[in-house]
């Protein structure tokens, strides 16, 4: 017997290795060929308080996190007291032998006797690896990735403890039912929504990245400086989050397509700075990664609260683009859009993504380099003005594009200037220049809005009830819609992949003809519901909301449904 | 080899007798003493009356944000290293709203040529107390004077050891011109602090004023001792220094960067044969 | 012959006291008894460069500036070739004798020979007051008003330049229409909307302003700041507005009503402390005087270009109110409003103001004292908390308002928290108290609401258009739908002197009702308009839009509808 | 007289080992010691680890935003010039995203006692590089070490002659509690930075590396030299001073403010006379 998905949670405090072991299983299991969601829970802390590591592994496709948890692995016993009501039935849990469980069938493993103490977590990786029927050799190669950085003396004591795990595994045989073969071994990455984002700039020639940490978005940075000395990308850690987007116009300004990743205090510190980015026409890609706010808020925790302000932020009127990717994959995409979408419309890019999904690892194809070109900073457009002299930094066009020339490249004099100013960029009082210079920039909102990329829809086209989501809900929402389908029911999923700017003849005859419209977002007051409205006089007031921190899940959905 | 003629000369905005005119004047000597075409040449301000500086000359020129000339000016040198950057602005844009990016600036020894045009005084704004106006400056914004002690923008680069730190002044334009021209031979960030009497609003710190107390330093004082140019950087009052407090050795920020070595990063490509490796790693 | 009403534009460069003149003049004629508009139109520079200073007068009640000129009085030559075009039949001019004139006639005036070069100006005020009929002695008192501030001697050469200005014009007659007397010598006050916003502010008993100058709203703070030793207040000067907000907060938390005037840049680095306050339920007024952005735009010109900004300053989600004077005395009683509305619902209230009306001088009646009261900050419903202990700062409530009791007022402890807090204050990661706490302070967006100021509706009841305008533009839209009405056409007005929240309630129907909606907005893309079909579903199509920097004006609506 | 035990005993987020437990030891014998009951005591603070200290001692609080705890003292030492206020903040928090206002604070001789957990480096955000880390510290965020030169808060502080400059050690409790109770008596802004060893992420600057190189500063140091004073603030590195660097006599900001003579604004009625009156004069 076995089964086709697994839903595997591991808790235990920072500090603990739980990353370890969660990262681990991740990694063997992708290798392997399983299919893999993973929700990262986590305190805002370094050591102590109690985190969760939960992965969703899958023969099948999947898109979300699930509830309900079918293999518990309790580095403390914090985690059996939270989460034992948690376990579905046929569950298993893993704990050491110390650990006191409750009702569920408890595998106590004498941790201690197996390894030192700094190996208890590979312990733990060992015994569930061999509870799912997972290949000793695929986890010994998997935990070597981790060792890596370790010294020698170290791997070699965490491969004992992964053998001494196995070993009590087989000689202590557990009643748990292990997954099915994967189809087939498939040639699958592991990957975070935030490392995802960070590939996807460096495929669209990303080149300078400035920015100030704040959690969930450092990782986007982390991962760029990984590897700023092989993709020939400068970066710096900014004094402040002014300073950072400063920078990047300054950089995107003399060429370098640049990008900017934050969390929502750090935006609001950037607003102004985007403000001259639409002023001073300046092609930048923030990645605004959200949390719960206002203000400091919950630092660890997800929350879709951020849209309009998004859509709002900066002084005075220009265009702009939103993208939310709903998936690892999109995380990737929509960040080479974006790159790309900042410098033809020499516009702010805000690329909205969440700590669920910032920090949510998923087995991904490789993505396919092969047609992708980097941005051309400038471009050919400016090429007239390398006669130098008369340059217009704003000349006025039918699309409102300029031909946007480089500083120091070519004997064009580029001046940009962030009060209003005359088509070669100096400051005017004329006030008959500045309406025209307010027009030419609105009229870039045209070409943003011509090049929109759709909702992407599933399901019947006359539904009953079509389920309307953004960003990173996008899985639960589809897999919601899904089994509501599976129930007979006639039941669609709209997900906006780009908030803004909104096309209705995209969606909005589908979503009139619709029984019921529901719309579920990580946030309160239903903003995208709201910005549909103020678009199209569209009223969804079936509304599904989360805002405790925590990502929607299918269940999350069905429940608010009462399905 | 650029000309005079080629840096214009065109209508400003300043009040007539203001201090920015030599300003203006010296540094563009300054370019031309330097061998600089416009072309080659950035100018990064501010907003204020200074920073409305590069709209009077050619060059190439990003007017950002009040107070944020300085990390553009940054980003701009991490973008293309054979640009000559130079920021212009006022003391209130950079030791007022910009001040945590002079002390990231000074810290980061960041390539460019800072010339600060410090009248001791917001002037654009009609006349409020700025970062460096003396205490019990009295204005319609602190009509009991100044309460708080001026910054000494010398002190804090010298100390914290830039590549050059010196002052000039606007009724000196030939002196500032030279003090321009050197700091524009500098790798690492180059201060000039320049006093500027704004005649609307500063009706302390006046022509007169300064005239009495300027004088060059000694040529004797060494500027590659700290210990001395710290001395000096704390004179300001009966008796005001001019000249080069401090040169330093200290590697300038763009230098960090070997990516930079191959030139301006907008004609550096994308090696995706490198990114697919690097992707290729997450497994 | 006289008239009743009176366009004099005053034109110049700055430095050539032009404000003096201007100033003078709004001084006799409020003090004689007229009504009064002003409107100042002035470039980003202290000296040179084309500044005008437009006054409307009329011995009826006025509410807006008016195009075409009656009275042009010249400081220079370029005054002449700018305006000349407006002026409208029968008007005069005013110059010096060199300066030459176009086709109209043109009373050309030797003022070297009246007076030292450093009194034109003082010449100009008065042969404009003669050729209007003003009292000579009304204008010496009134011009005594400024030359307080000179010395005894420059005081007398002044009034030696009024006088000689006097008899020149008695001795050289000029065929001009002077104004007719007003009604009876009234009661009123000269002053701006930001020195209107100030005496609201400190009528409601504020205590602190932090500030860094941001044009056009620093005179809100000089206004407090000439008056602040006198009033008991605490005025500082910050280093930059993240400080200045910041400051208010750290005061308001300590019990003094706080106040931070701004204008867009500055604004936008308040973002993050706007939804600090929003998380700390610490009560603030920003005052935003709008100018034309994106970024710098233009320092000295006016927009309504922030609204939909304001309305989403701040990441994460929160209840605040904006408020939106159309007229001085607006100001005046909203910056009161303000105050009380900050306290009482421990939210942001944002005042929403722009430089036309920022700067604009209008004659106003004193404002009745009487009433009024202080904000009375924490309050009686704290009481209970001077035992210490166990004092919950953000107690849940049925109405989301918490008893707000004083740091060190009381042995109560009061803990104020930007994460997301326990009813202690304290820093909590438990995600039920998260939702408790987001459905507590989105609870008093009710209350909120229920208080929310009514637009202010002006024509019939069922109307067969409505003209719907926000803050400063009430004045034009009111006096246009009079012209329109006038016609003979069934044309209402409808003033949203409170943006938000709104309640559909007070306006969706009839408006619903009318023939059709006009909305008039001193911005590109009809933010108004936007808000309230986001609110309401309702589309007005038919927008007034303005955007070049200047104030809407009664005419320019009636031009834009074709009427 | 309050007690420790009025100050409280609470569960904290910080990991085992770590600098911040010492000090907020020395922070209660302090005010202990200083006789102050913590409902006369206000904590402001940003975020970071060092900022959630306010959190685990029984006191007022206002916990703000990550950089702008000064301001929000400065307005609170405003509006009640009564209360005991102490910023909390670490190195990052306090002279990283809050230079600009540090600076300003230096500028206003603020009246609070300013603490600085300084662990060079950037704690709750997993290990950055911050202000004070020495050239070349290695990150995940720096993996080639850190390229700017560390700021010396000491000698900014020093530099603008505040009214208490002083150094601890979280390694010396009982020391950095007499630094923290004479801190409290002083009128003006009074600072700490105290070297706080991060056990997660700095391990570079460790106990013992401190321990190696700290001294106490020669009892004959004249903390009112001026010249000592810098001189001692420059040395860092292989021997690290502790204890009061300088004691100024500069005024506090907040008696530049007559109507704080008059105690709490919050206790202060509105004089609507004087405010008729004020109004009348608008004509
Ligand atoms: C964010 C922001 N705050 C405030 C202003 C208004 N402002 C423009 S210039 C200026 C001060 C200028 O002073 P300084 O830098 O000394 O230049 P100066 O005019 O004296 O040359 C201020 C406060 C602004 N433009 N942006
Ligand atoms: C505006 C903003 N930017 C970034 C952050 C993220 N952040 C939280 S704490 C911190 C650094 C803390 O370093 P430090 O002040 O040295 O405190 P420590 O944790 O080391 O005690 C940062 C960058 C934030 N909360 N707000
Ligand atoms: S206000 Fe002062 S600084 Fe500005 S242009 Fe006039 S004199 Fe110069
Ligand atoms: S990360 Fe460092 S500073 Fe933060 S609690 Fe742990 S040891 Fe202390
Ligand atoms: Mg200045
Ligand atoms: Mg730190």
């Amino acid at each position: 017997m076995s089964r086709d998905e697994i839903n595997i949670l591991i808790g235990g405090e920072a500090g603990q290795g739980l990353a370890t072991v969660g990262q681990g299983l991740a990694t063997v299991l992708v290798r392997t060929g399983y299919h893999l969601v993973v929700t990262q829970d986590y305190q805002s802390r370094i050591r102590g308080g109690h985190n969760t590591f939960a992965l969703r592994a899958s023969v099948k496709p999947i898109q979300a996190p699930r509830e309900g948890v079918d293999l518990l692995v309790a580095l403390n016993q914090e985690t059996l007291t939270l989460h034992e009501k948690e376990l579905n039935p046929g569950a298993g849990v893993v704990a050491d032998a110390g650990l006191t469980c409750g009702l569920a069938p408890c595998y106590n493993v004498p941790y201690a006797q197996l390894s030192g103490p700094r190996y208890l977590n590979t312990v733990a990786l060992g015994v569930s690896s061999s509870l799912l029927g997972l290949d000793r050799e695929a986890v010994a190669d998997g935990l070597a990735k981790f060792l890596g950085k370790l010294s020698p003396e170290m791997a070699a004591k965490n491969q004992e403890a992964l053998a001494a795990a196995y070993a009590h595994a087989a000689a202590n045989p557990a009643p748990f039912t292990p997954l099915a073969p994967p189809a087939a071994a498939a040639d699958r990455l592991l990957m975070t929504g935030n490392e995802a984002i960070a590939l996807g700039a460096l495929a669209a020639g990303l080149k300078l990245l400035a920015f100030y940490p704040m959690t969930p978005a450092t990782s986007v940075a982390l991962t760029v400086i990984a590897h700023a000395r092989e993709m020939g990308v400068v970066t710096e850690q900014a004094e402040d989050e002014i300073s950072a987007i400063n920078m990047a116009l300054g950089a995107a300004y003399a060429g370098a397509p640049a990008l900017v990743p934050t969390s929502g205090g750090g935006f609001a510190l950037m607003v102004e700075g985007i403000s001259l980015a639409g002023m001073t026409e300046t092609p930048v890609v923030i990645v605004l990664a959200q949390r719960p706010g206002p203000a400091t808020g919950l630092p660890t925790r997800t929350e879709q609260g951020d849209l309009e302000f998004a859509l709002h932020a900066g002084h005075g009127e220009f265009p702009r683009a939103l993208l939310a990717p709903g998936s690892v994959e999109d995380c990737f995409h929509l960040a080479y859009h974006a790159m790309h979408l900042a410098e033809k419309h020499q516009s702010p890019v805000i690329l909205l993504t969440d700590q669920f999904l910032a920090d949510s690892y998923r087995a991904v194809a490789p993505f396919d380099l092969s047609g992708l070109a980097p941005v051309k900073a400038g471009g050919a457009e400016a090429g007239g003005a390398e006669a130098g002299g008369d340059y217009e930094r704003y000349a006025i066009t039918s699309k409102g594009i300029s031909p946007r020339a480089l500083p120091g490249l070519g004997r064009a004099l580029v001046v940009s200037d962030s009060d209003e100013h005359t088509a070669d960029g100096h400051i005017t009082e004329d006030l008959s220049a500045r309406a025209a210079m307010v027009d030419k920039r609105l009229r870039k909102l045209a070409g943003l809005t011509a090049e929109v990329l759709a909702p992407i829809w599933e399901g019947p086209e006359e539904a009953g009830t079509i389920l309307v989501g953004w960003g990173s809900t996008r899985g639960a929402v589809s897999e919601a819609a899904g089994a509501l389908r599976a129930q007979g029911r006639s039941v669609a999923a709209c997900h906006f992949r780009q908030p803004w700017p909104l096309r209705p003849d995209q969606f909005l005859s589908r979503l009139a003809r619709a029984g019921q419209v529901v719309m579920v977002e990580g946030n309160a007051t239903g903003q995208m519901a709201r910005l549909i409205r103020s678009e199209t006089g569209l009223h969804i007031s079936r509304q599904v909301l989360r805002y405790d921190g925590l990502p929607i899940t299918p269940e999350f959905i069905l429940r608010a449904l009462g399905a | 080899m650029a000309s005079l003629e080629d840096y214009g000369e065109f209508e400003t905005a300043w009040c007539p007798g203001c201090g920015n005119f030599s300003i203006i004047k010296a540094l563009k000597q300054a370019l031309v003493k330097s061998g600089l075409a416009p072309h080659q040449v950035l100018l990064v301000s501010g907003i204020g009356q200074a920073a409305k500086m590069p709209h009077y000359l050619r060059c190439n020129c990003f007017n950002g944000l009040h107070g944020r000339a300085l990390p553009a000016a940054t980003g701009a040198r991490l973008a293309n290293p054979e640009l000559k950057i130079i920021v212009e602005s006022g003391d209130g844009c950079s030791y007022g709203e910009g001040g945590n990016h002079f002390l990231a600036g000074l810290r980061r020894n960041i390539d460019v040529t800072m010339l600060v045009h410090d009248n001791q005084v917001y002037g654009l704004t009609k006349g409020q107390a700025s970062p460096t106006s003396g205490e019990g400056f009295v204005t319609k914004a602190q009509p009991q004077g100044a309460y708080s002690k001026p910054f000494n923008p010398l002190a804090a680069a010298v100390g914290q050891r830039i590549s050059f730190v010196a002052r000039g002044f606007a009724a000196e334009a030939d002196h500032l011109a030279g003090l321009i021209a050197e700091a524009l031979t500098v790798r690492g960030l180059a201060l000039i602090d320049i006093l500027q009497p704004c005649v609307s609003f500063n009706k302390v710190n006046t022509f007169a004023w300064y005239k009495e107390r300027v004088y060059h330093i000694d040529p004797a004082h060494d500027a590659s001792d700290w210990q001395a140019a710290m001395k000096l950087a704390q004179e300001f009052g009966e008796r005001i220094p001019l000249g080069v407090f401090w040169r330093g050795g200290r590697m300038a920020f763009s230098d960090h960067f070997p990516v930079l070595q191959a030139g301006p990063l907008a004609r550096q490509g994308t090696d995706y044969a490198a990114l697919n490796e690097i992707m290729r790693k997450f497994v």
